[in-house]
C-alpha cells in the first residue's frame, strides 16, 4: 500500500485537461525553473506556489491543488506569463484553475476569497454597478472578521469618496437577464 | 469475378534510403508479395510525374513512390518536392478515371527492411481488394 | 547496335536455391538484342569476373547485364571487369535477383523464377539505352582559405600548413586570437589563455605556408570543390605594414581616447591601435572614423565651417619609418583555392532584451565575457576585480545562468553548453583573487557533460564555497549601493532575494554577426539562428553539403574550446585528404541541358538545391540553362521540374526510365 | 478649437471612491477639445471577479457596453485600469466568431463587431492628442515616479499599450509638462490590486516596496492611472508607514491632476484635496500653486 506522504504520479488527470483545455497551456512544457515564481508578488504566502502548481498539475496532485488558495491569491498580474521562457501563460492556468475551484465547496484556506468574489458578483447583480460601501461591510459581516478591515471608511466617507446609497442601473433587468442566459446556456450546453 | 488477380506495381525507390531498406527486406529474408517490380533512381525527387502516368497507361494496377523521411533525404530537400507533386498528382489521377488508392507515397529509410515488406504487402492486399482496372 | 549480354548468377544457392536459372537463361536468350545469356556460380568472384571479360571480347558485346545481387553491393565491381575488358564500365545495368527477389520470395519458387526473368527484362530495356560515359577529373588548387582566426581558425591553418598545403586566413579584425584572446584562465584546468593561445599566433604568423590577412572580408565565392574563386576585401589600414615595425610610438601617442571592443566598453584604445598587446600581426591599424585627422579632413572638405579642429598627424609625424599611408585604399583581390573552411566563431547575446535584468542600465550588472576582461592581468583593471559604479571590490557576486539560452521567449531555445562551466571557473578566480568574495550561482540544471567538468564543478562548491541556487532569477534591482536579485530557490520552494554587489549575467553564445550573408555567399546552409549546418550531425560533424567547404567550431553551435580545437584539426584532415590528391574525379552520372528544346524558364535554376543549374545567353540571344558538372550531384529534382523535357539526367535519363517500365509489358 | 467626442466608460470606482480621477479627467479632456460622452446606463465590467469564476461573464459584460460604444466613431475611452484590462480581453476573445455569436445571444442585442482597438486607455487617449495639450504652468522640479501596474502593459498581445517591462507613455505626458521624471525599475510591479479587503497584508507589503523604491530613486510623488493603485498606494499610505516604521509621505497623483495643474486648473477643481496624503505642501515647496 502507498504511504499517505508519499507522491504517486498521475500523469493524466481530469483536472489537468480541463486546466489545459481552459487555458490552452501546455502544463509538460514547464521546465520548473522558478522564473514565475520568482517574479510573482505575491508567491510568498502562496502554497504552492506558481512553479509548484505547475508541477503538481505534472504529477497528477489534484487534491493538494484544489485544497490550496493560490488561484485565489493571484491577481492576475501576469508578471510571471510576461517572463517565462518556455512561453507558458501561467496567468490562465491560475485562472483555469480559479473557474474549476469555483465550482466546488470552498476549503478553509478559500473561504474568505470566495465570500468576496461571491458578493461581488451578487452586488453587480443587484446594482448593476458596484456598492463598495456595501460590499466592504457585508465582506466584514458575513466573514465575521474584525471591523479593522474597514477602518478607511470614515475618512473616505469624509471624503466624499463612499456613499450611503448604492449607485444603480436604470435597467437592472438587462443584467438579470445577462445572468439567466449563462445559466441556461451553461445548463444546456448551447443556445 | 476473377479468384486470383495478381497486380502488378511499379515502385521507384530511392537509391539511398528506399531501395537501400528493400535491399535490407532481403538481407534480412523478409518475405512479401512478390507483386511489386522496383526501379532505381537517384532520389524520389526524381520521379517525373510522366513515369506515373506512363505506368498506368501500361497497365500497372498500382504504382509506389519511396524515398528517405522528411529532413533526411540524401539531396537534402528532395522529398519534399516529392511530397509536393504527389499532392499534385493524386487529384489528376481521378481525371484519367483512376483511382487515387492506385498510388502511393511512403518514407521508408535505409534501416527499415521490415516496413518496406509491410508496405508492399498492404499495398498489394488493398489493389487485390479494389480488384483488377477496367481499360 | 546493342549487342547485349545476359549474366545470371548462382550466388552458391542463395538465387539458384530459389530461382530457377536454366528457366531464367531460355527466356534472357529471347529478349531484344541479347546475343548471350550465360551462368555463374559466384560472378564477383575472380573466375566470375573473368568469364565476364571473356564473354564480351567474345561476343563483342557492347552492353552488358548481371543479374545478381543490388548494385548497392557489387555495381563498381562489374564496371571494373567492364573496363577491363574495354568496355565503358558505364555500359553495365545490373538486375537484383538476389535482395529483391530470391531472399524475399525463397516460398514461392515459381513465382521468384518469373519475377526474376521480369526484372532483366526491365534491366535489358533500360540498358539498351546506355551511353558511355566518361568521368572528368579537374585539376586542383591546393591552397586551403580559412575564413575567421580564433581558435579554430588558427588550429585549421597550422594542421593544413603543417601537412605541407598552402593557406590564406582571413580575419575581418585587425588581430587574429578571436575571443579566446579575452578569456583570462579556462576551465577545467585553468591554463592561462593567453599562454596557450599566444605561442599558437605567433607559430601562424610565422608558417612560410600561411598567409594572413587581418582586416580582410570574403566578398563573394564562385566556383566549386578544388576550383574556387574568392574575392576578398582589404580595408583600408591606413599603415603600411611592410614598412611598420611595430614600435608603438604612434599607439602611445595618440590623443583620441575611445572605447575598446576587445575590453569590451571597459577600457580605452586609441585612434590608431592595435587590440590588445599580443595582437598578431602587432602592427596598427588607423580607426577612421575615431582619427583626428579625418574630422579636420572633413572640415576642410565640406567649406571649414565652424571651429577649425586640429590637424593632429601626431602618429605619422612620430613613425620612425614612415609607415603611415593615408593614401592606402581598400582593396579587392581575387584568389584560387581549393578548399574553404569557415571558423567564424560567435558572440555574446546582447542582453538589453532582458528589461527585468535592467537591460544595460546597472553600471555593476556585467556579462561573463566582461568579467573575464576584468579578471585579466592585461585586462582594463591590470586584473583588479572592481564595480564600475564606484570602484569598490565586490565582497558578493551572484551569477546569473542561462541569459539568451533556454529561453524560447527571446527565441533563443538552445543551451549554450559553455556558461555554466565557465560560471564555475568564475567563482572560483574570484575566490582565488580575494578570500572574502562569496558568489552564488542561479542555474537551472548545471550541464557539466565533460572530460573533468563534473569534477570541476565540484570545485567551485568545495573549494571556492560557492552557494548554488536552483532557480532562474526574475527580476534585478537596485536598492542603495547593492543590487537585488529576485529569484526563487526552487529546492525549498521559496522565493529568495539576494543583496550583491555584482551581478553576472551568463549570456549565451549566438553566431557572429554576418554569419548569414557569409553563408548566402558560400551557398551553405544555415539554421534559425544562423549557425552553420554541418551535412551530417553525427558523421559528417565538419562538412558542409556544399563539397569543399567545411565548417568548425562555434560558428557550427556552442563550443568550447578543446572542441574547437578537435574540430579545426578534423577539417585540417579533411582538407588535407583532398589536396593528397591530384585531381579529382567527377561522378559523370548528372545532368545536361538541351540547348535546343530549353525555353529559359530557369525552373531548374531555382530548385536545384546545390545551386548547379545556372543560366547564359547563346549567340542568338536566347537565355538557357546550363549544368555545372562539378556542382551537379545528380539528384535528378530538376528533370522532373522541366516542362519541355529540355533536362536530362546521365545514366537515369527519362528514356532510360520510360523504358525500363515498359521493359515490364514486353 | 476642435470638437471631438469619445464615448466613454469610467467604471464603479470612478464614481465613488476614485472622484477625483473621474472628474480631473473630464476637465483635462474638456481643455484639450475632447468631449468623454458617458455611456448611457452602464454596468460593472465584473472587474477583479468575474473573469476568475465565470468567464462568459466576464466577457459579456464589457461586450455590452462594447455594443453600445459602436455608435460613436471613436474608440471607448477607459480610466480604471482594471476595466481597460476586461475590455481589452473581451475584445480579444471576441475575434472568434463563435464566441461572437455565443455573446450576442448572452447580451441578446445588437450586432457585435470585432475590434480589439476599438477600446483605449484615458493615457492614450491624452498621448494621442497630445498637440491639444496647452501647457499653462509648466512643473518644473517636480520629480515624479510614474506607475503603471501591472494590468495596462500586460499581455501585450491583448492590450497592445506599450512596453511590458518599461512603458513610456505616461512619462512621456509628464515630461511634457516638464516635471522631472523618475528612472525606476517597478513601474510595472503589481501594488497588491484588488487585495484589498481579502488579504490587506499583501497590499500593505507590496504597496511599501513599490513607495520605497519610488522614493529611493528619488521621487517625490507618483502618478498613476488606475483607482486600485491610488487606493493602495495614497489610501494606505499612513497604515504603511505605521507598519514599516517608515516614514515615506509621497502624494499619489492620478496623471490627469498633474496635466490639469499645468492647465492651470486649481487644486481645487482638481479636487486634490480629497487624497489621504494630502500633496499641497509638496507643490507649495516647489512653488507649483
Ligand atoms: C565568458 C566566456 C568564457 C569562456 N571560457 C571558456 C573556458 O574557460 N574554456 C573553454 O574551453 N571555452 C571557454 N569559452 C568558449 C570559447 O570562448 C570558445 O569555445 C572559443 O573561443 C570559440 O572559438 P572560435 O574560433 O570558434 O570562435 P571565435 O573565438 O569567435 O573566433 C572567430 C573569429 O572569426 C572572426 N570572424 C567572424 N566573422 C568573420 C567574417 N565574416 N570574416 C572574417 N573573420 C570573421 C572573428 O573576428 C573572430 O576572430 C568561454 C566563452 C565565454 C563567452
Ligand atoms: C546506452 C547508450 C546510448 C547512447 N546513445 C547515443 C546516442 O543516441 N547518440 C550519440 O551520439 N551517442 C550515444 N551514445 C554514445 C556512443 O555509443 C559513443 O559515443 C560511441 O559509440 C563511441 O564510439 P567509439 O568508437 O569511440 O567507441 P566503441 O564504440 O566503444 O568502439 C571501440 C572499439 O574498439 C574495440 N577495442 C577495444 N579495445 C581494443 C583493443 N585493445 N584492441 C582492439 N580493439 C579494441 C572494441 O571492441 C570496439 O569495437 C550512447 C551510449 C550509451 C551507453
Ligand atoms: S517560469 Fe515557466 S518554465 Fe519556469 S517554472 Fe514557471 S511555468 Fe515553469
Ligand atoms: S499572475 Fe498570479 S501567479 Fe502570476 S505573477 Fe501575478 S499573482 Fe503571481
Ligand atoms: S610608429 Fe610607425 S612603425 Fe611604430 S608601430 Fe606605429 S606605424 Fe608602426
Ligand atoms: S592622426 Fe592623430 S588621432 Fe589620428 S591616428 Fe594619428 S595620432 Fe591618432
Ligand atoms: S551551459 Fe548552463 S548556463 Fe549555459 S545555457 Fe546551458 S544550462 Fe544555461
Ligand atoms: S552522467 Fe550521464 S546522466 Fe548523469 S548528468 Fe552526466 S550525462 Fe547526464
Ligand atoms: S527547366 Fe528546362 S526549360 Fe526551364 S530553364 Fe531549365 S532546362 Fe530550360
Ligand atoms: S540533378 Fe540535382 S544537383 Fe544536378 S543540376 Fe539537377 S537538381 Fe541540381
Amino acid at each position: 500500500m502507498p504511504g499517505v506522504d508519499v507522491i504517486t504520479p498521475k500523469p493524466i488527470t481530469e483536472l489537468r485537461s480541463w486546466v489545459e483545455t481552459l487555458s490552452g497551456q501546455k502544463v509538460a512544457r514547464c521546465y520548473q525553473c522558478g522564473k514565475c515564481t520568482a517574479g510573482c508578488p505575491v508567491a510568498y504566502v502562496m502554497d504552492p506556489t506558481p512553479r509548484q502548481v505547475m508541477r503538481a498539475l505534472q504529477l497528477g496532485l489534484e487534491d493538494e491543488l484544489l485544497r490550496s488558495s493560490t488561484m485565489w491569491i493571484c491577481f492576475y498580474c501576469m508578471t510571471c506569463a510576461a517572463r517565462c521562457p518556455r512561453e507558458i501563460d501561467i496567468t490562465k492556468v491560475m485562472e483555469a484553475l480559479r473557474l474549476v475551484s469555483a465550482q466546488r465547496k470552498a476549503t478553509p484556506a478559500q473561504k474568505d476569497f470566495k465570500l468576496f468574489h461571491n458578493l461581488f458578483i451578487s452586488n453587480l447583480n443587484r446594482f448593476g454597478r458596484i456598492y463598495e460601501l456595501g460590499l466592504g461591510l457585508t465582506y466584514n459581516l458575513l466573514g465575521k472578521h474584525p471591523l479593522s478591515k474597514a477602518e478607511l471608511i470614515p475618512g473616505m466617507l469624509a471624503r466624499g469618496k463612499l456613499s450611503f446609497i448604492p449607485h444603480r442601473v436604470k435597467n437592472t433587468d438587462r443584467i438579470r437577464d445577462i445572468f439567466n442566459r449563462i445559466k441556461a446556456f451553461e445548463k444546456q450546453g448551447k443556445p | 469475378m476473377a479468384v486470383s488477380h495478381e497486380p502488378r506495381i511499379v515502385g521507384f525507390l530511392c537509391n539511398w534510403c528506399s531501395y537501400a531498406g528493400a535491399d535490407l527486406a532481403g538481407t534480412s529474408r523478409i518475405t512479401y508479395p512478390a507483386n511489386i517490380r522496383i526501379i532505381r533512381v537517384p532520389c524520389s525527387g526524381r520521379v517525373d510525374p510522366l513515369f506515373v502516368v506512363k505506368s498506368f497507361q501500361l497497365g500497372a494496377d498500382g504504382v509506389l513512390i519511396a524515398g528517405c523521411h522528411p529532413g533526411d533525404c540524401h539531396y537534402t530537400e528532395g522529398n519534399y518536392h516529392t511530397r509536393r507533386r504527389f499532392a499534385l498528382l493524386r487529384p489528376f489521377l481521378d481525371y484519367l478515371g483512376i483511382d487515387q488508392e492506385r498510388f502511393r507515397l511512403e518514407w521508408v529509410s535505409a534501416s527499415e527492411g521490415k516496413k518496406f515488406s509491410e508496405v508492399v504487402a498492404d499495398f498489394t492486399e488493398t489493389l487485390k481488394r479494389i480488384g483488377p482496372r477496367e481499360i | 547496335m546493342a549487342r547485349v549480354g545476359v549474366f545470371v548468377c548462382h550466388c552458391g544457392t542463395n538465387i539458384a536455391g530459389v530461382v530457377n536459372i536454366p528457366e531464367v537463361l531460355e527466356a534472357a536468350e529471347k529478349m531484344p538484342m541479347v546475343v548471350s545469356a550465360t551462368d555463374n556460380k559466384y560472378s564477383c568472384s575472380e573466375p566470375g569476373q573473368a568469364s565476364i571479360r571473356e564473354a564480351i571480347i567474345e561476343n563483342n558485346l557492347n552492353r552488358v547485364i548481371v543479374a545478381a545481387c543490388s548494385p548497392r553491393m557489387h555495381e563498381i565491381t562489374f564496371r571494373r571487369a567492364l573496363a577491363s575488358a574495354g568496355l565503358n564500365p558505364y555500359l553495365l545495368e545490373m538486375a537484383n535477383i538476389r535482395e529483391q527477389c530470391s531472399w524475399v520470395h525463397s516460398d514461392n519458387k515459381e513465382i521468384a523464377t518469373n519475377k526474376a526473368i521480369e526484372i532483366i527484362k526491365m534491366a535489358v530495356a533500360k540498358v539498351i539505352r546506355h551511353e558511355p560515359l566518361y568521368p572528368r577529373q579537374v585539376g586542383i588548387t591546393k591552397r586551403a582559405l580559412v575564413i575567421g582566426g580564433g581558435i579554430t581558425g588558427i588550429q585549421t591553418a597550422l594542421d593544413i600548413a603543417n601537412a605541407g598545403y598552402g593557406v590564406v586566413l582571413v580575419e575581418r579584425e585587425p588581430s587574429i586570437g578571436g575571443r579566446m584572446a579575452q578569456l583570462d584562465k579556462t576551465f577545467p584546468t585553468l591554463d592561462c589563455s593567453a599562454c596557450i593561445l599566444t605561442p599558437k599566433m605567433v607559430d601562424l604568423s610565422q608558417h612560410p605556408k600561411i598567409k594572413l590577412m587581418t582586416y580582410a572580408e570574403v566578398k563573394k565565392v564562385t566556383g566549386f570543390i578544388g576550383n574556387f574563386e574568392v574575392e576578398i576585401l582589404h580595408k583600408a589600414k591606413k599603415v603600411d605594414h611592410l614598412k611598420c615595425i611595430g614600435c608603438g610610438i604612434c599607439w602611445q601617442k595618440c590623443p583620441e581616447k575611445v572605447p575598446s571592443e576587445f575590453d569590451l566598453g571597459l577600457g580605452k584604445r586609441t585612434a590608431i591601435y592595435i587590440p590588445f598587446a599580443q595582437a598578431v600581426p602587432p602592427k596598427p591599424v588607423i580607426d577612421l572614423s575615431h582619427c583626428r585627422y579625418t574630422k579636420y579632413l572633413t572640415w576642410v572638405a565640406t567649406g571649414q565651417e565652424g571651429k577649425k579642429p586640429p590637424e593632429c598627424r601626431i602618429c605619422e609625424k612620430l613613425c620612425p619609418t614612415a609607415a603611415i599611408a593615408w593614401d592606402q585604399e581598400e582593396q579587392l583581390f581575387t584568389e584560387k583555392f581549393g578548399t574553404i573552411v569557415v571558423a567564424t566563431g560567435y558572440q555574446t547575446y546582447d542582453y538589453s532584451h532582458y528589461k527585468e535584468y535592467g537591460s544595460r542600465d546597472f553600471a555593476d550588472v556585467i556579462t561573463g565575457l566582461q568579467l573575464e576582461r576584468l579578471m585579466s592581468a592585461s585586462g582594463p583593471t591590470g586584473g583588479e576585480v572592481t564595480r564600475l559604479s564606484d570602484g569598490s571590490h565586490p565582497k558578493t557576486v551572484a551569477f546569473v545562468c542561462c541569459v539568451g539560452s533556454r529561453d524560447q521567449q527571446r527565441g533563443r531555445p538552445y543551451c549554450s553548453k559553455v556558461c555554466c562551466m565557465y560560471t564555475a571557473k568564475q567563482a572560483i578566480m574570484l575566490k582565488e583573487h580575494d578570500p572574502e568574495v562569496q558568489c552564488y550561482i542561479f542555474y537551472i540544471d548545471v550541464r557539466a557533460g565533460g572530460k573533468d567538468f563534473e569534477e570541476f564543478y565540484l570545485r567551485a562548491i568545495d573549494e571556492a564555497g560557492v552557494i548554488y541556487i536552483k532557480g532562474r532569477p526574475s527580476k534585478i534591482y537596485q536598492d542603495g549601493k547593492k543590487l537585488i536579485v529576485l529569484g526563487e530557490d526552487t529546492l525549498m520552494g521559496r522565493p529568495v532575494e539576494i543583496p550583491v554587489d555584482l551581478v553576472v549575467l551568463a549570456t549565451g553564445m549566438e553566431p557572429s554577426a554576418g554569419a548569414d550573408e557569409l553563408a548566402r555567399n558560400l551557398n551553405i546552409s544555415y539554421d534559425t539562428y544562423n549557425f552553420m549546418v554541418e551535412a551530417h550531425p553525427k558523421l559528417r560533424p565538419v562538412e558542409t553539403h556544399t563539397d569543399g567547404i567545411f565548417v568548425a567550431g562555434a560558428c557550427v553551435g556552442p563550443r568550447d574550446i578543446p572542441e574547437c580545437v578537435a574540430q579545426g584539426s578534423a577539417a585540417a584532415a579533411k582538407v588535407a585528404a583532398l589536396f593528397s590528391q591530384d585531381t579529382l574525379t567527377t561522378e559523370p552520372l548528372i545532368a545536361v541541358v538541351n540547348q535546343a528544346r530549353c525555353i529559359g524558364c530557369l525552373l531548374c535554376v531555382t530548385i536545384c538545391p546545390f545551386k548547379a543549374v545556372d543560366y547564359q545567353t547563346t549567340q542568338d540571344g536566347r537565355l538557357i540553362a546550363a549544368t555545372n558538372e562539378s556542382l551537379c550531384k545528380g539528384c535528378g529534382l530538376c528533370i522532373a521540374a522541366c516542362r519541355p523535357k529540355a533536362i536530362d539526367l546521365r545514366g537515369f535519363t527519362n528514356q532510360q526510365i520510360l523504358d525500363e517500365v515498359a521493359g515490364l509489358w514486353l | 478649437m476642435k470638437q471631438s467626442a469619445y464615448p466613454y466608460y469610467p467604471g464603479c470606482t470612478l464614481k465613488a471612491s476614485a472622484k477625483e480621477y473621474d472628474i480631473s479627467a473630464r476637465l483635462v479632456c474638456a481643455q484639450m477639445g475632447i468631449k468623454l460622452e458617458e455611456l448611457d446606463d452602464w454596468v460593472c465590467c465584473g472587474a477583479a471577479s468575474a473573469h476568475g469564476i465565470d468567464r462568459l461573464l466576464s466577457i459579456a459584460l464589457p461586450a455590452r457596453e462594447l455594443v453600445t460604444a459602436q455608435k460613436f466613431k471613436a474608440p471607448l475611452v477607459t480610466a480604471c485600469a482594471l476595466c481597460f484590462s476586461r475590455f481589452k480581453f473581451a475584445a480579444y476573445e471576441l475575434r472568434n466568431e463563435a464566441m461572437r455569436n455565443l455573446i450576442k445571444y448572452i447580451i441578446g442585442e445588437g450586432e457585435i463587431q470585432q475590434n480589439s482597438d476599438g477600446v483605449i486607455h484615458l493615457i492614450q487617449l491624452l498621448d494621442n492628442n497630445k498637440d491639444d495639450i496647452r501647457v499653462k504652468k509648466l512643473l518644473n522640479g517636480l520629480r515624479v515616479a510614474c506607475y503603471y501596474g501591472c494590468l495596462l502593459v500586460r499581455p501585450k498581445e491583448v492590450t497592445n499599450f506599450d512596453d511590458e517591462e518599461e512603458p513610456q507613455i505616461m512619462d512621456k505626458l509628464i515630461k511634457l509638462v516638464e516635471a522631472e521624471t523618475v528612472d525606476w525599475k517597478f513601474k510595472t510591479e503589481c501594488c497588491g490590486g484588488s487585495h484589498m479587503l481579502t488579504r490587506p497584508d499583501i497590499v500593505i507589503k507590496l504597496s511599501h516596496r513599490l513607495l520605497y523604491q519610488a522614493k529611493q530613486a528619488g521621487a517625490d510623488c507618483l502618478a498613476v492611472a488606475c483607482p486600485v493603485c491610488h487606493y493602495n498606494l495614497d489610501s494606505n499610505q499612513k497604515k504603511i508607514e505605521a507598519n514599516y516604521k517608515d516614514n515615506i509621505g509621497l502624494p499619489v497623483f492620478y496623471f490627469t491632476q498633474l496635466v490639469g495643474l499645468a492647465m492651470e486648473l486649481s487644486p481645487k477643481q482638481l479636487l486634490l484635496n480629497k487624497h489621504f496624503v494630502n500633496p499641497m505642501p509638496l507643490l507649495q515647496r516647489k512653488g507649483l500653486i
